[in-house]
């Protein structure tokens, strides 16, 4: 037997999926940019290539990131995605070697059992056999959990299940039927013929007992090739398409691709490759501080998928990061959410089933009207000349106590500096970047930008992290940009000022821009431990949490914030400390309000540690005046 | 032989006052120049901040009143007040005398007669009314303009009579805020399509939940505030008020067309509470309502020996306090009669 | 007019039912707590920009509740977003998305474009 | 509206004007635009209702004008209107009349300051006497000329030949009364009806047939305000008040408009004509402006006079459909004619001042 009508639909469906997936392929690598197609193309064809496979087999195969931070989720993914590999891959072999051909057609493969009903029953054959029942047992098992999360996301250890449309339901049911209708249709087939391994064998001979195996199989095998069949053609309107999507994805970003800030190629193929796992979720301190399930970054890549408007939804997000760390197919979560920030308000326009198919492409920023300059009133000055800038930045005006300190560090330090918005300056533009407004962001920048070059510094310190961000990454400036924990970390490594040690526990929260915004970790514990006893917490460095204070979040209400706040100062300080330390105006302000414990920056914990260096100041002013003399002569 | 004290009035101050008394054993008669006992309970329907009925506040303390110890003489007035060696002497209307060993003087307030204010045209435009008369209509459960069609944009003028030298009251009423506020929650309930507008001096939430119950009308009902007092209320063709105020915070003069115009009247002195102020030659404070003897420790005492005041015949207050302030007077009294 | 020397002088007063308060509206049913904001002025003292100008947020906030848009037009672009607004409002506005959804409100009215 | 509720208003303003025997005392400005108003007065006093007023040739401006344009300090005025009050009590009268309401409320404000500080009042009168040697006495009785008329409001009812109806349709005529700021804003209980509601006017307009029309900005000043209208530069202000009042009265489409002012007919009827000329708005029906009087003149036409002995013609807003409503016979063709038909002038002796 070489064909079957049968096999018809599930012929349909793998080679629609097959074209799709390579025309789409295509026309992704087309529309990259110059620069990047030359990336991919020297990752495909050099080193990166292995390292890609490699990443295909432990990611997409078997689930590593999943199974680390949660063995069930990944086991299921594992069962299913890995399982159903080793079904194809034996299952080719199977057809290979005991077929009537070799290099059989797909078909042939996948429905060996029906067109090799008597295989089987001897030695290696039923070795083999029983190699495929098991793989197809592990693939059922792990579809049981899938089965079971939908119904209930507790047993494999999630708290919140992503919410399905309609086709997603469809290609959702179909999948669930694949591996059922598989074992069925091959547990009759077997039934009939008496043969068969443990499980597709046992199950056989007891269905023959009390049905007509014989007539059921047959159906059963329409019912397999009709979901395979049914889940392929409908795969591009659903999440699945991040199984073909990913690999893509690999490949690209193991080639040095990424997101930018304009949507492109990269931030679709990304935005395709999202499995809907659901961990951003779990992860997101929106929804298990303050119960807010709608925003989350599964939503919205969702969300952008149907073309549905994600202003709001793009807009309610602390930026916090937590989910980037946690991807676990390393999708640049908040570059993504950014670039839908500096959208306008697309219209929402209801995509037709039909329409599902073609690619969601992200309309290009439209061009904005000619604007006049926002910032036109603020006046221009002229700073003094100085070694090093101190920026505290407008949240550290609220809270005196860090801007003091830092004052106070900084003439110990002998160096000459200038506190430059000692009166109050001009906004670092962050906030402004963070509401998707960067033309305006970017003339608050290019003013900040002359003045600090007009001080001539070569150091520019700043207490804000997430100033200390946007002059990292958006300033073109030549100074070295240091946060205040750095600064004092220099001071502390090059002994310059003299720090006593206090007898205080200290739990470090680390501020989400400083930390995963800038990979800034560990110089301010470095700092901490150098000047009290630094105690762990469970939240720390990547895994850390937000304050809830976040400038992200422009929805937000101030409810929401204040649960969140409470949350995180509760989990710091479960070991009772002395001090909840953090590096953040904002963080300060944020949970002081919230906590009984103290909360001190690492600047206002500095300063009290701070070995005033009388002598050393004399002899620094000396210097200095020596100096200028030299300068003068 | 039982100690005997006349109450005068019976409000909310001079139930509490004559039921604590009476617990203690006191022989009370209790006056009331109306026939019924309740005082401005009865005008009112809800009461802030917990909006509950006036009925329950009036059945507790009625509950206590309704006993033997107590004589209630209702729709009489008192026409001499004698206070000699043995006691306090009064003659009522019927011609009938009572001799008491101490009298309370409970003759609470009457509400500002809002026509005085004649910039603002109540009793002259249509659709003008007082918060009494916005009680009236909760009790009814419809509010309706002149025409009997429901309104659509109300307006809350708040400090009507009070905190105001033009009417001679230089005092603040304390009750008119949260009852605007009250008000425009309840209009808001019952007409959600209708838009409220309370013009404020300044929003005095001072008592326990009354800044909730503000933060409450601005939030969950949308009530809008707008800080200046009007000025002046005329009237259009069509009947509506048409209304002038300064938006202070605008800091520019804003005109507005209203259906309803409330004017939450303030709190002054009774007239009856004056009578008896001249029938016991008792004293006036500096806003007209009775003169204590200390603010501090002594605002159940009046400067004449024997006589005891309760609620707010001495100053503005709400129901809580008021009750408080009669509690206080009954002790007083006791203390009193003991070392008599 | 030339003739009389001297023109009909526009009042200063706000014809609040002849106003347009979509842009109020518009701000209202997306930012609720634009509804608490009792104008202590707390967020004008703070303001970053309004260390440079007459910029006042609690200002702007009521033309805008009154209707009176153009002078909010005109200066909403001047905020800086910073969010020390947010900081110190004792009724919890979430200032910064009032002024994003302003600014939103404008450019979408064909009334005020830019 | 409920009228009740106006009475029991109406009620508690009352004041107490002599029956007789009156000082009349002009306006400046008054004579200039609307000359007739002032003789109408006199005639309906002396000649209709036989009462004695007296003018005197000597007497000047009260200097409220200056006053309230801040050019002249109240202890001027006070001496000014001294002197006045002197030359009444030489004349042997206490009965002091005004014909302007700025007139009417400095006399008001000058007494008042007097009852409450005596010692101004004399060193007003040290300055009268040093300046002009005069003595005087406080009037018994002070009240506006439009006081006066309403107070025999009833006595020229019935005399009346025309009443404020509209012939047609035999509907009151609907009438606007405007008041002038300073007749009772400034003291209540110096207003007959007080200062929101004043009767005034109301009560001829009432006695004569008429409705008064109760609009939104009834209270608004007419736009006079002195230095508005006074600085050229502020006249937009002066023009844009009485906009507001016109724009606020046009749905109630009244006939007529009644005023007891100087500034007030002036202002509504000329900045009608600027108004249109600006702007090409007009408030009355079928396109005209709505007819502005002063009160004098709307006794003397209820009376028969003859309208352009009244000095109609002086209106910039034709009062022709107004007459015709009410059926009032007028020859047009007499409206410019030249000859001067008023009494002649007395000829008293100007006495040095």
């Amino acid at each position: 037997m070489q064909f079957d009508p049968f096999v018809i639909p599930f012929n349909i469906g793998l080679y629609f999926i097959i074209t799709y997936v390579v025309v789409r392929c295509i026309i992704w690598f087309r529309d990259l940019s110059r620069p990047d197609k030359l990336r991919l193309q020297r990752g495909f064809f050099g080193k990166p290539f292995g390292e890609s496979l490699k990443e295909i087999f432990l990611e997409s195969l078997i689930h590593r990131k999943i199974l680390k931070s949660n063995l069930r989720l990944g086991y299921m993914h594992m069962s299913l995605a890995f399982g159903w590999f080793l079904l194809i891959f034996f299952g080719t072999v199977e057809a290979d070697v005991f077929g009537d051909h070799h290099l059989n057609a797909p078909y042939k493969a996948i429905f060996f059992r029906f067109f090799n009903p008597d295989h089987g029953r001897t030695g290696f054959e039923s070795a083999y056999g029983f190699l495929m029942d098991l793989i197809l047992a592990f693939i059922l098992s792990g579809l049981l959990l899938a089965v079971t999360k939908r119904f209930y996301s507790r047993v494999v250890g999630m708290k919140k299940t992503t919410k399905l449309k309609i086709t997603d339901r469809i290609a959702l049911t179909s999948l669930w039927m694949i591996f059922p209708s598989r074992l069925l249709a091959e547990s009759f087939t077997s039934g009939a013929y008496g043969n068969g391994s443990f499980m597709t064998g046992s199950l056989g001979a007891w269905f023959s007992t009390f049905l007509p195996v014989r007539e059921l199989a047959y159906p059963f095998w329409w019912l397999y090739s009709l979901s395979l069949g049914t889940f392929f053609v409908l795969l591009p309107l659903t999440r699945y398409m991040h199984i073909p999507t990913e690999l893509f994805l690999i490949f690209m970003r193991n080639s040095g691709i990424r997101t930018g800030d304009k949507p492109g190629t990269y931030s679709e193929v990304q935005t395709y490759s999202c499995s809907s796992c659901g961990i951003c979720i779990d992860a997101c301190q929106m929804s298990f501080a303050a119960g807010i399930n709608t925003m989350q970054s599964a939503y919205l890549l969702k969300a952008i998928r149907k073309n549905d408007d994600v202003s709001h939804m793009a807009q309610n997000c602390l930026m916090c990061g937590r989910c980037d760390q946690k991807c676990p197919v390393g999708i640049e979560l908040s570059p993504i959410r950014m670039i839908q920030r500096r959208m306008e308000d697309s219209e929402n326009d209801f995509r037709t089933v039909y329409k599902g198919y073609f690619r969601s492409q992200q309309r290009p920023e439209p061009v904005k009207p000619v604007m006049p300059p926002s910032f036109g009133f603020i006046p221009e000055a002229e700073p003094k000349k100085v070694d090093v800038v101190y920026f505290a930045g407008c949240m550290s005006h609220l809270t005196p106590g860090i801007k003091n300190s830092m004052v106070k560090i900084l003439n110990a330090s002998g160096l000459s500096y200038s506190f430059i918005d000692e009166a109050g300056g001009i906004c670092c533009g962050r906030p402004m970047m963070l509401a998707g407004l960067d033309r305006e962001a970017r003339e608050l920048i290019n003013l900040n930008s002359q003045l600090i070059w007009k001080t001539g510094a070569r150091t520019l310190v700043t207490s804000c992290p997430i100033c200390y961000k946007v002059f990292k990454e958006s300033y073109y400036l030549d100074v070295e940009v240091l946060h205040h924990s750095q600064f004092i970390g220099n001071l502390i490594r090059e002994n310059t000022v003299k720090f006593n040690f206090l007898r205080k526990r200290v739990v470090f929260h680390t501020p989400c821009e400083l930390g995963r915004g800038s990979g800034v970790y560990d110089e301010p514990k470095e700092v901490l431990s150098h000047i009290a006893k630094l105690e762990k917490s469970k939240f720390e460095d990547q895994n850390s949490l937000c304050c809830g204070g976040s400038l992200g979040n422009l929805k937000i209400d101030s409810r929401d914030r204040i649960r969140i706040a409470t949350q995180t100062a509760a989990e710091l300080t479960k070991g009772d400390p002395d001090i909840l330390a953090t590096a953040c105006p904002l963080c300060k302000k944020t949970l002081s309000a919230v906590t009984g414990t103290r909360v001190a920056d690492i600047a206002e914990i500095a300063a009290e540690a701070l070995v005033i260096p009388r002598q050393q100041r004399n002899i620094a002013k000396q210097i200095r005046i020596i100096k200028e003399l030299a300068d003068i002569s | 032989m039982n100690k005997h004290v006349i109450v005068i009035g019976a409000g909310v101050a001079g139930l509490e006052a004559a039921g604590q008394l009476s617990r203690a054993g006191i022989d009370v008669s209790l006056i009331e120049r109306e026939k019924m006992t309740g005082g401005h309970l009865n005008d009112w329907f809800k009461l802030f901040p917990d909006r509950r009925d006036s009925r329950e506040v009036k059945d507790y303390l009625e509950k206590f009143t309704n006993n033997d110890g107590i004589k209630l003489l209702a729709g009489i007035e008192i026409e001499k007040i004698i206070n000699g060696r043995g006691g306090v002497k009064v003659t009522t209307s019927e011609g009938k005398e009572l001799i008491a060993d101490a009298l309370i003087v409970a003759t609470g307030f009457d509400l500002f007669r809002s026509s005085r204010k004649e910039e603002y045209g109540y009793e002259i435009y249509d659709n003008v009314y007082t918060s009494a008369d916005l009680e009236k209509m909760f009790r009814k459960g419809k509010i309706s303009l002149h025409n009997g069609k429901s309104p659509e944009t109300i307006g809350i003028v708040h400090c009507v009579g009070s905190r105001d030298e033009k009417v001679g009251n230089l005092y603040c009423s304390k009750l008119c805020c949260v009852t605007a506020v009250k008000q425009a929650i309840e209009i808001r309930e019952h007409l959600p399509e209708s838009k409220v507008f309370c013009f404020y001096m300044d929003m005095r939430m001072g008592g326990a939940m009354y800044e909730e119950l503000y933060r409450e009308a601005q939030e969950k009902w949308g009530v809008n505030f707008i800080r200046g007092k009007v000025s002046e209320a005329g009237e259009d063709i069509n009947n509506k008020v048409i209304i002038k105020v300064e938006d202070t915070l605008a800091g520019r003069p804003l005109k507005m067309e209203l259906d309803m115009l409330v004017l939450m009247a303030g709190m002054e002195m009774s007239e009856g509470g004056r009578k008896i102020a001249g029938l016991a030659g008792l004293n006036a404070g500096e806003n007209r309502f009775f003169a204590v003897t200390d603010q501090h420790y002594g605002s159940n005492r009046s400067s004449v020996k024997g006589i005891f005041f309760a609620g707010t015949c001495t100053a503005p207050m709400n129901i809580t306090e008021t009750i408080s302030h009669s509690r206080a007077a009954a002790t007083e009294v006791i203390s009193y009669l003991n070392n008599k | 007019m030339d003739k009389f020397g001297y023109t009909i002088s526009k009042g200063r007063q706000i014809d609040y039912d002849s106003n347009d308060r979509r842009i109020a509206e518009y701000i209202y049913e997306r930012e609720p707590s634009f509804r608490l904001c009792i104008e202590c002025g707390g967020c004008s003292a703070t303001c970053t920009t309004g260390n440079f100008t007459r910029f006042s947020l609690r200002e702007l906030n009521i033309l805008i509740k009154r209707g009176e848009n153009e002078k909010v037009r005109q200066n909403i672009r001047k905020c800086m977003l910073c969010g020390k607004c947010i900081l110190v409002c004792p009724r919890g506005v979430n200032t910064r998305n009032v002024v994003v959804l302003a600014r939103q409100a404008f450019q979408k009215s064909d009334d005020y474009a830019v | 509206m409920k009228l009740e509720g106006k009475k029991a208003i109406w009620s508690e303003y009352q004041k107490e004007i002599e029956d007789d025997h009156y000082f009349y005392v002009r306006s400046c400005i008054r004579q200039n635009f609307f000359p007739g108003s002032e003789v109408a007065f006199l005639r309906i006093m002396r000649d209709v209702l036989k009462k004695d007023v007296y003018e005197h040739p000597c007497h000047t401006t009260c200097s409220g004008i200056g006053y309230h344009g801040d050019v002249v300090p109240v202890d001027t005025a006070m001496t000014v209107v001294a002197r006045q009050f002197a030359l009444m009590t030489e004349a042997g009268y206490s009965n002091y009349v005004p014909s302007c309401i700025t007139s009417f409320g400095l006399y008001t404000e000058i007494l008042d300051t007097w009852h409450h500080f005596p010692e101004v009042e004399e060193r007003v009168r040290k300055q009268l006497r040093q300046a002009t040697g005069r003595e005087f006495k406080v009037p018994g009785n002070l009240a506006h000329a439009s006081d006066i008329i309403y107070k025999f409001r009833k006595e020229i009812a019935e005399k009346a030949k025309y009443k404020l109806v509209n012939k047609e349709t035999g509907e009151p005529l609907r009438v606007v009364d405007h008041i002038g700021c300073h007749y009772s804003k400034m003291f209540p209980s110096k207003g007959i009806g007080g200062a929101e509601y004043p009767y005034v006017l109301a009560g001829m307009i009432e006695e004569w047939g008429g409705e008064t029309i109760d609009y939104p900005e009834r209270r608004h000043c007419c736009g006079f305000g002195f230095r508005q209208y006074l600085v050229q530069a502020n006249r937009g202000y002066s023009v844009a008040c009485s906009k507001e009042k016109f724009d606020s009265m046009k749905p109630f489409k009244p006939d007529m408009i009644i005023t007891n002012c100087p500034g007030c007919p002036m202002f509504l009827d000329r900045w009608q004509y600027v108004i249109n000329e600006m702007e090409g708005t007009t408030y009355g029906q079928n396109g005209e402006g709505i007819p502005v009087f002063t009160y004098e003149e709307v006794a003397g036409l209820v009376l028969g006079f003859d309208p352009w002995d009244l000095g109609l013609q002086m209106h910039q807003t034709d009062v022709e459909p107004l007459l015709k409503k009410i059926g009032i016979d007028y020859d047009p063709s007499d409206k410019y004619r030249l000859d001067v038909r008023s009494e002649a002038v007395s000829n008293e002796i100007l006495v040095n001042a």
